[in-house]
């Protein structure tokens, strides 16, 4: 496996998570055709644990269900939404009032898309955001230092969003994360779409942002992507966390990983065997009774198909399996 | 593994949900007014007779709307001039969603076509309708077969111009490209891909059509032109109240009125719920 | 270069007008060519008339020349700026357009104006408070309008304040009995508030429930998501985001509105014995006056295209978003 | 029997072009990779030799021939998304069945479950859905396929899956594959020869 500078990363892990998601479940009220109100389950009994210092990705495919993840970090979920579990930021229950708290100051949002901005206000205004204006001047010259770190020049600032390219948009977002300080930076699919070049230096970024102390959590659905900077992969699966591995446990055939689909997706990458296991994922609405991997998986029992498996924590890493040890 | 859609039910304690609110809300609104109409067609004669001894009476009991300068219950006058009026927009709409269907599915036929159907919405909507209305009446010389042409002759850009958008932008879609490239003709993919899209539009734009229709033609009789005086149509009935404002007699220009708001508000409600029944995404305030 | 651009694309669109024009002139002087109008029984009314008169008569208006002729006639004077003489008022039809128009205008403008700003602020409001009970109340209350019949609500304005209150006059633009010139600017005034009122109610159901939707659209919409997320809320997020994202559309919706507000015009002047020009058209439509009917048609589709017009310009070049979409196509 | 695109040019503006003066050939049985950027101009020629796209200058060919209008495109193209290549209002069975009945080797092969048939196409994922709509378009008068990114919304596992059967299927009917991604990676495991769009533009 190609290797960027892996060791200066890798820091010892003496403290607490920054933040501790536990045990969160989501799903929406919905109407379908003809007025049929339905309760859609997205996310369940996920759990995940993001630390100061290191870049945690959370991988699944496109449409599963990441994002809501991330704007339920951030209490941005949309009215019909029904989030159960609780969360924990540094060591304080994180509520949806401290969550608008301290969001857009403590943690930041690296959205997707041009979508995200403002389409009729210049780029630099809405970089800035909402401050007083005893401030304006300061934080303005941030912006400016920033941007010329991310080569924009000067002419973006009075842009507006669809007059930047692809590759500027991402660059504007990451800065607007960069100029908020925050501590906890979520990173909602930020590479799809780049090339090679614009890729590597988008990564750059994060590992940038972790090295400053930052916690990061990295969604993506590119696997690759995620080995290159992370230091843990959460292993997204129909709605929940599987495995939380170390970036370590992805060595040579993946022996070390935890839950057989983590294995089966790894095994499935173009550059490791290219081969596949059986069957689909669950989808979003079908009822399960067991654990979501049940009708796939190669090493099920009984046992499996009887509740959610319970968490455990082997090897340095969290996996939600009855049958490893 | 099972497959289930899990169906919220509120039960009794938290009432109706949305779709029987909906549903029970559209048909109490179609059922007024198909009662108006079925009353208004079984008034005689001898119900609107006129009475001098009881002349310009305020509400009462006996008389829920009054009486007018004849002894005419206007209770009575007002449900067959509502029933008048519910016909003339039905066959206005009618003829206006006809006029769309068809100019809708000429537009797709090729580019000049499609301009010319946009040219001809462009000048339908560049005068003042009311005002096309009033000309188109003319040249069909007046009278109550002049306003009801004209009223149904004008109805349709509107709905013209979303048909339109709509037939464009479906052309742009993928899986319409799929199918010619499976060999299907324009015929098939105009019956199988497009016109699915475009019924519920139709229906929706029919029965949101009614409102403007009946309102044009209470309108233009309100401003003299058409039905003639004898008619019972409510324009008529409150052009005539404009005499009787200064003697104070309120309840002939009041009620009327109200009535013909009541049914507007009853189309635009069946209107409107049936649309959250078809797109359900817009249902969630 | 932009202003470059704007001349060119207000030309293009000079000459469309110029085309509409004909198309609509063409249109009109046939529809009413094809009615049983009779222009010589429609100027003589009552009035009993020698027979040699009649014939001079049907010369000038020419009732025995074939269509085309009397077409061309028509519109060779249009061009000269002549529409011919109103039957009813007995004068040149663009006098009686100027008069009738002004007063219009101020009419038209003024209820334009407020309902624009009222229909925003309570769109804004309802939007804002989406669910709740002021919502709702907004709500009901642009449905209710939506629905009224705009001669009917004239008529219980003026059943209300005129007849029963006695704040204003029951009818005409000026006093009945003074002479034009000695109207003092104040009965103007006077004569000029309930019409408007009227008008601007009706104006302020669409504008708001338009201005409504959309806000609560932009407020769905991802860009306001982040916005949240980067620790925006409240007023603020709704002043900085929201607004600026649905003044726009709000604005060109209301400058598409002018064909309705002419309509509107019409019933509330009718009602209010407003001396305008959709008073005007009623008593031509009334009593046959085909060349200030034309005349005003002419005029009120200049009105509209002027609004559309407005409106393109405010699309085409004041909502940065639309060179975006030319660069792609 | 040979694809053969000659000479195609495009571009929406004058002296502005997004292709020029590419050629690209492909024989049947043949896989062929296509690696380019996003932005490169790869869909472009995706759609110009699937039919999709008419405004261009050069000619498409199967062994000199042109491609006739409004038969059967012995060309078909699968796109990224999925779920735009589907009518929301019709039922999977329609959509899957709508250019030819399609056996039931094919959809075991793809693994299309019997009860997706009765779904409609917002209740399947898009790997789902772009199973079906491999399935039909693989009739048996289907010649050459392109395959525009269409694995990139899905997950590793069902990327392989889906590549699985394709190649199978393939190889059966004896049809061409033109396989365009920007995935160096899984191009090298698929495909027998590859070329970069960037060699073939010639700007």
């Amino acid at each position: 496996m190609e290797d960027i500078d892996r060791i200066t990363t890798k820091k010892a892990r003496n403290n607490e998570a920054l933040l501790k998601v536990k045990d969160i479940s989501l799903s929406f009220i919905q109407y379908t055709s003809g007025l049929r109100q339905t309760e859609l389950k997205v996310i369940s009994n996920l759990n995940l644990e993001a630390y100061s210092g290191e870049i945690l990705a959370v991988v699944g495919s496109s449409g599963s269900g990441k994002s809501l993840l991330a704007h339920a970090i951030l209490g941005i979920l949309p009215s019909n939404a029904r989030l159960y579990g609780s969360m924990e930021y540094n060591g304080q229950p994180l509520t949806q009032e401290k969550k608008e708290e301290i969001r857009g100051k403590e943690i930041a949002l690296i959205p997707q898309s041009t979508n995200y901005l403002d389409p009729l206000m210049r780029i630099s205004n809405q970089v800035i955001g909402n401050v007083n204006e005893k401030n304006k001047e300061s934080i303005k010259k941030l912006q400016r230092y920033v941007f010329q770190k991310y080569n924009l020049k000067p002419e973006v600032d009075r842009m507006f969003p669809h007059e930047l390219s692809g590759g500027m948009i991402r660059r504007v977002l990451v800065s607007t994360a960069v100029i908020s300080s925050a501590r906890l930076v979520i990173a909602d699919e930020p590479t799809p779409g780049l090339d090679e070049k614009n890729l590597k230096e988008t990564l750059s970024y994060f590992k940038d942002m972790a090295n400053k102390g930052c916690a990061v959590i990295l969604i993506t659905h590119d696997i690759d992507a995620a080995l290159k900077i992370s230091d843990r992969i959460a292993i997204f699966y129909a709605g929940t966390i599987l495995e939380e591995a170390n970036i370590e446990d992805f060595a040579n055939d993946g022996e070390n990983l935890r839950h057989p689909y983590t294995r089966a997706l790894w095994n499935a990458l173009p550059q490791n065997k290219f081969k596949a296991i059986k069957g689909h994922q669950p989808m979003q609405d079908e009822i399960i009774e067991g654990c979501f991997f049940y009708e796939r998986c190669s090493i099920k029992n009984e046992l499996c198909s009887k509740g959610i498996p319970e968490l455990k924590t082997i090897n340095g890493g969290l996996v939600r399996c009855n049958n490893v040890s | 593994m099972s497959t289930a859609v899990l169906t919220i039910n509120k039960g009794l304690s938290g009432g109706l949900n949305l779709r029987q609110k909906t549903i029970l809300l559209i048909s109490f609104m179609s059922l007024l007014l198909l009662t108006i109409v079925i009353c208004s067609l079984f008034i005689n004669e001898r119900s609107l007779s006129t009475d001098f001894d009881s002349k310009n009476l305020a509400p009462s009991l006996k008389h829920p709307f009054g009486t007018d300068w004849m002894g005419r219950d206007m209770f009575i006058r007002t449900i067959e001039g509502l029933g008048l009026s519910i016909m003339i927009g039905a066959f206005a709409s009618l003829i206006s969603t006809l006029i769309s269907v068809i100019l809708g599915l000429f537009s797709s036929v090729g580019k000049i076509a499609d301009s010319f159907v946009s040219w001809l919405v462009d000048l339908f909507l560049s005068i003042p309708h009311l005002l096309l209305i009033i000309l188109i009446s003319i040249g069909f010389g007046g009278g109550a077969t002049g306003v009801i042409i004209g009223v149904a002759l004008t109805h349709w850009p509107s709905l013209t111009r979303v048909v339109r958008a709509e037939i464009k932008q479906l052309k742009t879609q993928e899986y319409v490209h799929i199918s010619r490239n499976f060999g299907k003709s324009r015929w098939w993919i105009a019956t199988k891909h497009i016109l699915p899209h475009l019924i519920p539009k139709f229906i929706l734009g029919t029965i949101l059509m009614f409102p403007h229709a009946i309102l044009h033609e209470a309108s233009i009789t309100f401003l003299g032109f058409g039905l003639s005086p004898h008619e019972p149509a409510i324009g008529i009935i409150l052009s005539e109240s404009m005499k009787y404002l200064s003697a104070g007699y309120w309840w002939l220009a009041f009620f009327p009125g109200l009535s013909l708001l009541i049914v507007i508000l009853a189309f635009d409600m069946i209107g409107e719920n049936l649309g959250k029944l078809m797109n359900p995404k817009k249902a969630h305030d | 270069m932009k202003q470059r651009k704007l001349g060119y694309f207000i030309g293009k669109k000079i000459l469309k007008l110029l085309c509409l024009l004909i198309v609509v002139c063409i249109a009109s002087f046939w529809i009413v060519e094809q009615s049983p109008i009779d222009p010589v029984r429609a100027y003589i009314g009552e009035m009993s008339i020698q027979p040699e008169q009649k014939a001079k008569l049907e010369e000038y208006w020419g009732v025995n020349t074939p269509s085309h002729e009397k077409f061309m006639n028509w519109a060779g004077n249009i061009l000269k700026g002549d529409f011919g003489i109103s039957l009813i008022y007995r004068m040149p039809v663009t006098d009686v357009m100027k008069e009738r128009f002004t007063a219009s205008i101020i009419l038209m403008a003024s209820s334009w104006l407020m309902s624009g700003i009222l229909g925003f602020i309570l769109g804004i409001i309802a939007g804002m408070k989406n669910g709740t009970l002021v919502d709702k109340v907004i709500k009901t209350y642009c449905y209710i309008l939506i629905a009224a019949p705009t001669f009917w609500l004239a008529l219980i304005m003026l059943l209300v304040f005129s007849v029963y209150l006695g704040w204003f006059p029951i009818g005409l633009g000026i006093p009945i009995g003074t002479v034009a010139d000695d109207v003092t600017f104040l009965d103007r005034i006077h004569h000029l508030i309930l019409p408007t009122i009227t008008l601007s109610l009706l104006g302020v159901a669409s504008i708001a429930m338009f201005t409504r939707e959309k806000l609560i659209e932009v407020m769905s919409s991802d860009y306001i998501l982040f916005a949240k997320a980067r620790g925006e809320r409240g007023l603020g997020l709704i002043m900085r985001h929201g607004i600026r994202n649905v003044a726009l559309p709000a604005i060109t919706l209301q400058f598409l509105g002018f064909s309705e507000l002419f309509g509107g015009a019409v019933l509330v002047e009718q009602v209010f014995s407003y001396p305008g020009i959709g008073q005007a058209a009623v008593a031509a439509g009334l009593r046959s006056d085909v060349p200030l009917l034309l005349g005003i048609v002419i005029v009120s589709t200049i009105f509209v295209f002027f609004g559309n017009l407005v409106a393109d310009i405010i699309y085409e070049f004041i909502d940065p978003r639309i060179k975006q979409q030319e660069m792609t196509t | 029997m040979y694809l053969k695109g000659e000479n195609i040019s495009f571009g929406y503006k004058k002296n502005n072009f997004i292709l020029k003066n590419v050629n690209i050939c492909l024989g049947s049985g043949e896989v062929l990779g296509l690696i380019g950027d996003s932005g490169s101009g790869k869909s472009t020629l995706c759609k110009i030799l699937a039919g999709y796209e008419k405004n261009y200058t050069g000619t498409v060919s199967i062994d000199g021939k042109k491609i006739p209008d409004g038969v059967y495109n012995p060309v078909q193209l699968i796109f990224q998304h999925p779920e735009k290549a589907v009518n929301p209002k019709w039922k999977m069975k329609d959509i899957l069945n709508e250019s030819y009945v399609v056996p039931q080797k094919i959809l075991d092969s793809f693994g299309i479950k019997k009860n997706w048939l009765n779904r409609w196409p917002n209740e399947l994922s898009g790997g789902e859905l772009q199973r079906f709509a491999l399935a039909r378009a693989l009739s048996p008068k289907t010649k050459f396929l392109i395959a525009d990114e269409i694995t990139t919304m899905v997950d590793a596992i069902t990327q392989v899956q889906i590549w699985d059967s394709i190649l199978d299927m393939v190889d059966e009917l004896n049809i061409g594959v033109l396989v365009v991604s920007h995935d160096k990676k899984l191009i090298n495991k698929l495909c027998h020869d590859i070329v970069y769009m960037s060699d073939l533009i010639n700007i």
